[in-house]
């Protein structure tokens, strides 16, 4: 059989492999010249429960998690009870027979696969569990024996030699079994050369990297799903690369810090998720007032309250836009992908650096944890802002205009311990020069300036003043529908339009990535160059369509899922050609 | 005698700078008679003897009438929000080790609305200056109830009394395992000073709760109350004796001023190794190509 | 001289007896049978600075605190530097020539006032400052001696018989200098009937007295600017009620011992400020989740951050209607009157309690200090809701469905103690029987239920299931500009549209009193009545004007004012006309 | 010979109603081995014991694998945010005196995000039980270092180990001034039990500290580890002497379990007159009358 690509789930019981299979199998395929792309859930409980791993793999770069299942291989019932529904017409079911066997009247094809009897018989342990599941999934779409057996080496080489041969040995016999009973899946030839360097990322390594790549050298954070990653991630790196990590005593003082040692000149951050985010309103708004540049990140989840802390939302925008009582814009960054969470990081600190404000960059629950294969990033390329200092001219006379007014807004920025002055920043309404004061003028001057910094950035993101698009826009001939979305639907819309486009549907596609300041030229384009503007979110209320709405002649049609889970390619396409 | 040997020091005491160098253009807009005048006169008094130069100085400062510290006197400074000194002030000290940094915190701004913060930042021993004017009572809202307010004290938010029994900031630090626990009166702003020259030389977590009464809102906690209460901490006091300490400031019938605890333990600073990793010579990009072939 | 009504502004420095001196006017002319209302700016330090208090009287009722001035009695010359600038042209200045005397280009006329000679010589002290501008006010516009000193007995009689006697002769003296040496001003007969009741009122007053009247019978909060008093209100008459009112160590714990009660069973709220509210974002999301009552009172003043507490500022609107992570509306009402902020507090328990929602009323520091006098409440037209409790039938087999998938959306709501059921109140994502449930199902069925609520609520207003109106329209014949405003904008409006009637422009005026949800019939009906929507707002951005955009099909024409100032009506109807 | 007498107590002790009585039909989703079954053991046992009546409890719990405990109890409770239990706890108390009301917290809820109430609750002495179940790590969100977590401990966040000195939590109550300070192991949860039961009837605010190893992501502290240091507090030890306690408390080489200090003092509802308040028969409409006359 040959296909494009195909999409394999791993279910089973937390903590029994799931996810490791899942894991593994997805870094051989790489190996092998196969672009991937994951998407996992987990159990919600602390142990047990059901664990889902779902791989897409192709030879082609892939931008979803794919839609129905090609493969779906059950540890248990639960595994074939909660996913059998999503599997394609010719979709396959790998079981393991000591477990559970289908029901007679299920259609599908239905293949045993003995997960512990294999392993038993060619290892000697029924430990090797997983890796017949790597093997004989692996046989069956191309990856090589070998390619497979050296990362088994890699991976449990720190527990000895020993486990090294045994899981080998198991991984020998899944594919051998696999080569027998299981029909091979042709992907065609790699269109990844051999010498091009690829990445394996998810999407809160990418954030983290991104973040380190800006220059981030001061992170703090409270452990939250689906957030802690990005911090553990940061305290084991970054004290190489000179800065510092501390986990706080809670959300106000993990964002406390960071505005400190931004105050005291490091470009700092700090990674949360909605219930953490909503700890830190009070000094976001400190933020803004007092000028102190500062990237906040949250990986939004299923809310509101606890809610579904593994669950995937795009939950966030209203509150990222508006969530400041008292006149308190913050700059939004949503991240369309992997990669983007890589790019947008460092557009974040460059920003928040260069106009001294907050910025938010609202990645989700999906984007967090899914992996996937990124073209490795060239490091020259990468452009770094840094905030205005005075000049010597700024400080003559000896008095230092901290919040000086000046076109753009922004004032120059004195680093704590020069000797050339001296400032005390503040959250209370002031001069140019610090001092507390509220007359009537005062005040309108000074909100003048500072709302005056937003539109010099949404200029300067106009005229390119940014490495690389803030906003991704294709309007192909011919279209009458026009999508505008964000964050990690990006790619799931894009595979929709190309199914679209199969049927002889073209459909212009708005994303933008910088949310505020809106790219607004663009905005007006795209509306007024389509017929009708449709936005699929995954929340309910529909922020972006809000958002629009308020501040464009344009009503919307949306499209909403509010599930916890992400939309898959097919079903936006069928939304899509329903509503359009 | 100790106070014999205090004007002994006084007069022996070589200022490197004088106080009034540390005097910002803008005058304090306290109310005639508030206890914060006399802290903000030791401070100017501690920097001139220290002789340290205003860069090198970070004021974080909260929400209340001493909140407004700050602007007062010449240095770096961030007036934040209520009850965060100390989450920003451990950025600006972490990612500047080269600043001293001080915390200037009222009662309600230290032990209501940031008390939580407190015990976290004794246990990391962070070097910086923590210190708390207690009047107990919150003026710049015109007089409610705070954490130090006597049970029995009517306020606008108690107007039969409390029902509360109020704090103590000192037993509190000791229990924390703060590494410096003074207390100081400001009345007696001399010797305020020296407690402040003393916290700057210590290498961790120095708290000074200093009284700082407020004539206008609290009636109760006056300059006349408290000076008939304080009274010095015995010379031979052990100050590296924690239980010593801690009955020290459970004595109900006197306030006990001075130095109750010290000891030598290894600063955030130390213990992160900051300096060293400050001075490390990084070639970042280097760096982040070595990480990256770890996803490849 | 004869006059419709007349503003007198008081100015000096802080603590010098300038808002006693208004205060005990204020009360004087009430019982005099006239209207006022009064506005009052604070030094925002603690002492000292220039303080002001400016008294609208009248024999109407009035509105506002009118816009330019009648009478400007300085008691310092920073009192005069500041305020000439807004006296009427035949605006009279009233000064202590002991403290200054206007310079001689100063074109008004002035009249000498010897505050503390005078005091000295009729009472034998300088004490009775304050005293001698209320009696030479008093006398001016027509309050009969008998009437202050009356008063002046009241208010001293706890400071002995001798400050009285001394206080009253210092009156007596001002009386008689101000019969010789200032004009008298007419304002006509009142039409206030001598067995009317009005009481005399702040904003901040009247929602004390509307929450205790609502049922609320637990209050926590934290001190803040300008919310302290209502808070201390509370604590000193609350238990006299049966109530509790404990001062919490944060906003957090204000909020949380709110939810405790109600979750308990009691009406519970709790009154803040911009900063406190940023605190409160994560509990209200739990209120939410957890389906429990509770009302928040935030008495905006003027932001970002710590801002400008004594200023005023509508600026908390785009966070109450968007503010939290997560999709979680609030319902959010704005009073428009001191007399409103008694019934919309009823409004906002009935409402909580009904629909078990977290209601936000949002009062301004200009409501909630200015006092006026406000018709007598009728208590027994005061319609109560209380919260639905479980029927027999509700608890039959032993389970108890605490989140009832209902039609309303709303379930009945047990009480902790009741020996019929139990449940466990949670902020997961949950089912009927609050047990914590992941399921794309589910939450997507939770989701609606949650938002269906508001929908039921929204179509309950509609049909006038609410006692009062919630909101305000008066369209008149030929209008063709409309205005849509909120919260305390409301009396100058008003006013400026008075003054365009007399001008022959007739326009149209929409005040919602619920800001969430909308009264959506209304304000369709009303936009497509008039040409142009015009929005004035004391704020920066333009809240309510961004809420219409994103749900109406409108280009409102906005008026910002952001001043920390309130608009007075003549700059109103001057914007107005010229934008219209 | 304690234990001796500890089993006979045992023996002759009358449940009033039978431990499963107080079960509900949701099966705890702890991993196997976790420290807090022993935990909800001993609350079975103790309600059991009390014979209280489900419809009188209510359990307010944080966020943490700990706080799924109200799940498992028959009982009213309120699931709330991540450390805010002890907010809560005390508007369900005030609001409703009749109730029994539980605080239940992990370590990280009760002592970082939420430690910032703790001192003001001890100050209230609201009747009420908080029980913190600690095992020194953030257990839901699998493995980060917590206020109690061993200085050297390695985990997500600390990968090279902690740099902070634990805070003892009942050090912490004693110096908050609660009126009720124990200490137990969910090992041992019949001891853990009995507190519960001598917490319940104490007419204050009733503080347990119980360890709670979490087998899967703290190496450090084990139920292994904790049983070598664990001793019960002797039996001459007076439970209302504060500096003693203090002493059993700092005890580098023991922890200490049972009883370290009890003392009576009136609760929250005593000092607010709540009984005789909500007894009140009130008209409201008369006296909201009677209110209204002063403000003409
Ligand atoms: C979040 C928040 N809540 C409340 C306030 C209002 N507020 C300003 S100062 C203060 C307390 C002042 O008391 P204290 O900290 O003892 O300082 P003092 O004025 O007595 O020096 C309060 C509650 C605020 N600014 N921010
Ligand atoms: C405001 C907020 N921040 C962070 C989290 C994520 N979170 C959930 S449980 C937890 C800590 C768990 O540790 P602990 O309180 O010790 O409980 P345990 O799981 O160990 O019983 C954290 C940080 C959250 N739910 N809310
Ligand atoms: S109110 Fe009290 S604390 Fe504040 S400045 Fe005046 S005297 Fe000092
Ligand atoms: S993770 Fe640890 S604390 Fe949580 S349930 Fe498992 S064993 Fe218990
Ligand atoms: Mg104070
Ligand atoms: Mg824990």
């Amino acid at each position: 059989m040959s296909k494009q690509d195909i999409v394999i789930r791993i279910g089973g019981e937390g903590g029994e492999g799931v996810i490791s299979a899942g894991e593994i199998l997805s870094r051989a395929a790489a190996r092998s010249q196969f672009h991937f792309f994951t998407f996992r859930t987990y159990p919600a409980e602390i142990k047990g429960g059901l664990a889902m791993f779902q791989l897409r793999i192709s030879r082609r770069q892939v931008l979803s998690h794919g839609s129905a299942l090609d493969v779906l291989m059950c540890f248990n019932q639960e595994a074939f009870d909660n996913y059998w529904k999503e599997l394609k017409p010719d979709g396959i079911v790998l079981y393991d027979p000591k477990y559970f066997t289908p029901p007679k009247a299920f259609k599908n094809k239905s293949i045993p696969l003995e997960l512990e009897q294999i392993s038993l018989d060619s290892s000697g342990t029924t430990r090797g569990k997983n890796i017949v599941a790597v093997g004989a999934i692996g046989e069956m779409i191309g990856i090589p024996y070998d390619t497979s057996a050296k990362l088994v080496e890699e991976i449990f080489l720190r527990k000895g030699e020993k486990v090294v041969l045994s899981n080998q040995k198991a991984l020998k016999g899944a594919c051998e079994y696999s080569k027998k009973a299981i029909q091979k899946i042709d992907l065609g030839e790699p269109e990844m050369s051999q010498d091009e360097h690829w990445l394996i990322l998810s999407g809160n390594e990418a954030l983290a990297l991104g973040a380190i790549s800006a220059g981030c050298r001061f992170c703090t954070g409270y452990p939250i799903t689906p957030a802690s990653s990005v911090l553990e991630f940061m305290a084991r790196e970054l004290p190489g690369f000179g800065g510092t990590v501390i986990q706080c005593e809670d959300e106000i003082s993990a964002i406390g810090a960071c505005l400190g040692a931004s105050f005291a000149g490091a470009k700092a951050m700090t990674p949360t998720s909605g219930p953490g985010l909503a700890l830190m309103t009070e000094m976001l708004n400190l933020a803004f007032m007092s000028e102190t540049p500062i990237v906040v990140v949250d990986v939004q989840r299923s809310g509101p309250s606890t809610g579904m802390p593994t669950k995937t939302e795009q939950g966030d925008l209203r509150y990222a836009l508006y969530g400041s009582p008292g006149e308190c814009p913050r700059v939004v960054i949503a991240p369309a992908s992997v990669r983007d969470c890589f790019f947008e990081m460092i557009r974040a600190f460059n920003i928040a650096e260069k106009y001294q404000v907050a910025v938010l960059v609202l990645s989700d629950q999906t984007l967090a944890n899914r992996t996937t294969t990124v073209k490795r990033f060239d490091l020259n390329k990468i452009h770094i802002d840094n905030r205005i200092q005075p000049s010597d001219e700024d400080l003559k006379n000896d008095i230092y205009a901290r919040y000086k007014l000046t076109d753009t807004g922004v004032s120059p920025m004195l680093i704590p311990g020069d000797p050339r002055g001296a400032f005390i920043a503040t959250g209370l309404e002031h001069d140019e020069y610090c001092t507390p004061g509220y007359t009537p003028e005062l005040h309108s001057t000074m909100t003048l300036k500072r709302f005056k910094k937003l539109d010099t950035l949404a200029a300067d993101l106009e005229n390119g003043g940014s490495q690389n698009g803030h906003y991704f826009m294709d309007i192909p001939k011919g279209a009458k529908i026009g999508i505008i979305a964000w964050g990690a639907t990006f790619g799931p819309i894009r595979e929709a339009l190309e199914m679209a486009k199969e049927t002889g549907v073209e459909i212009a596609h708005l994303h933008p990535k910088v949310l505020w300041p809106l790219p607004d030229k663009q905005i007006k384009e795209f509306i007024s160059s389509v017929d009708k503007v449709i936005i699929p979110e995954e929340n309910y209320l529909g922020h972006l369509s809000e958002v629009i709405k308020a501040n464009y002649d344009v009503k919307p049609i949306q499209i909403n899922k509010f599930e916890g889970i992400p939309f898959t390619p097919e079903e936006l396409f069928q939304n899509i050609m329903e509503v359009g | 005698m100790a106070e014999v040997e205090a004007v002994q020091a006084e007069e022996t005491r070589v200022d490197k700078r004088k106080a009034t160098e540390y005097k910002t253009d803008l005058k304090p807009i306290w109310c005639p008679g508030c206890g914060d005048f006399g802290a903000l006169t030791a401070f100017y008094n501690a920097f001139a003897e220290v002789g340290i130069d205003t860069k090198d100085v970070a004021i974080i400062s909260g929400i209340g009438c001493s909140g407004r510290f700050g602007y007062f006197i010449k240095s770096y400074g961030f007036h934040v929000v209520h009850g965060r000194v100390l989450p920003i002030a451990m950025g600006t000290k972490v990612a500047n080790p080269d600043l001293h940094v001080f915390g200037i915190s009222g009662d309600g701004d230290a032990l209501a609305i940031g008390g939580g913060h407190i015990p976290h930042m004794a246990r990391r021993n962070l070097k910086m200056v923590y210190v708390i004017l207690d009047n107990a009572i919150y003026g710049l809202t015109k007089g409610q109830a705070s954490p130090t307010s006597p049970e029995v004290m009517k306020t606008g938010t108690t107007p039969t009394g409390g029902f509360e029994k109020p704090l103590d900031p000192v037993l509190l630090m000791l229990a924390y395992g703060a590494t410096f626990v003074a207390r100081g009166y400001t009345a007696k702003y001399k010797a305020v000073s020296d407690l402040i020259v003393k916290a700057m030389s210590h290498n961790g977590f120095a708290v000074i709760h200093a009284i700082s009464p407020c004539p206008v809102f609290n009636k109760n906690v006056t300059f006349k109350s408290v000076s008939q209460l304080v009274e010095d901490i015995p010379e031979d006091h052990d100050i590296t004796d924690r239980m010593k300490a801690m009955e020290l400031a459970l004595d109900k019938d006197k306030i006990h001023l001075g130095l109750f605890y010290q000891i030598e333990e290894p600063s955030l600073e130390d213990k992160l190794g900051l300096q060293d990793r400050y001075a490390m010579k990084i070639d970042s990009t280097a760096r982040m190509n070595d990480l990256l072939e770890r996803f490849q």
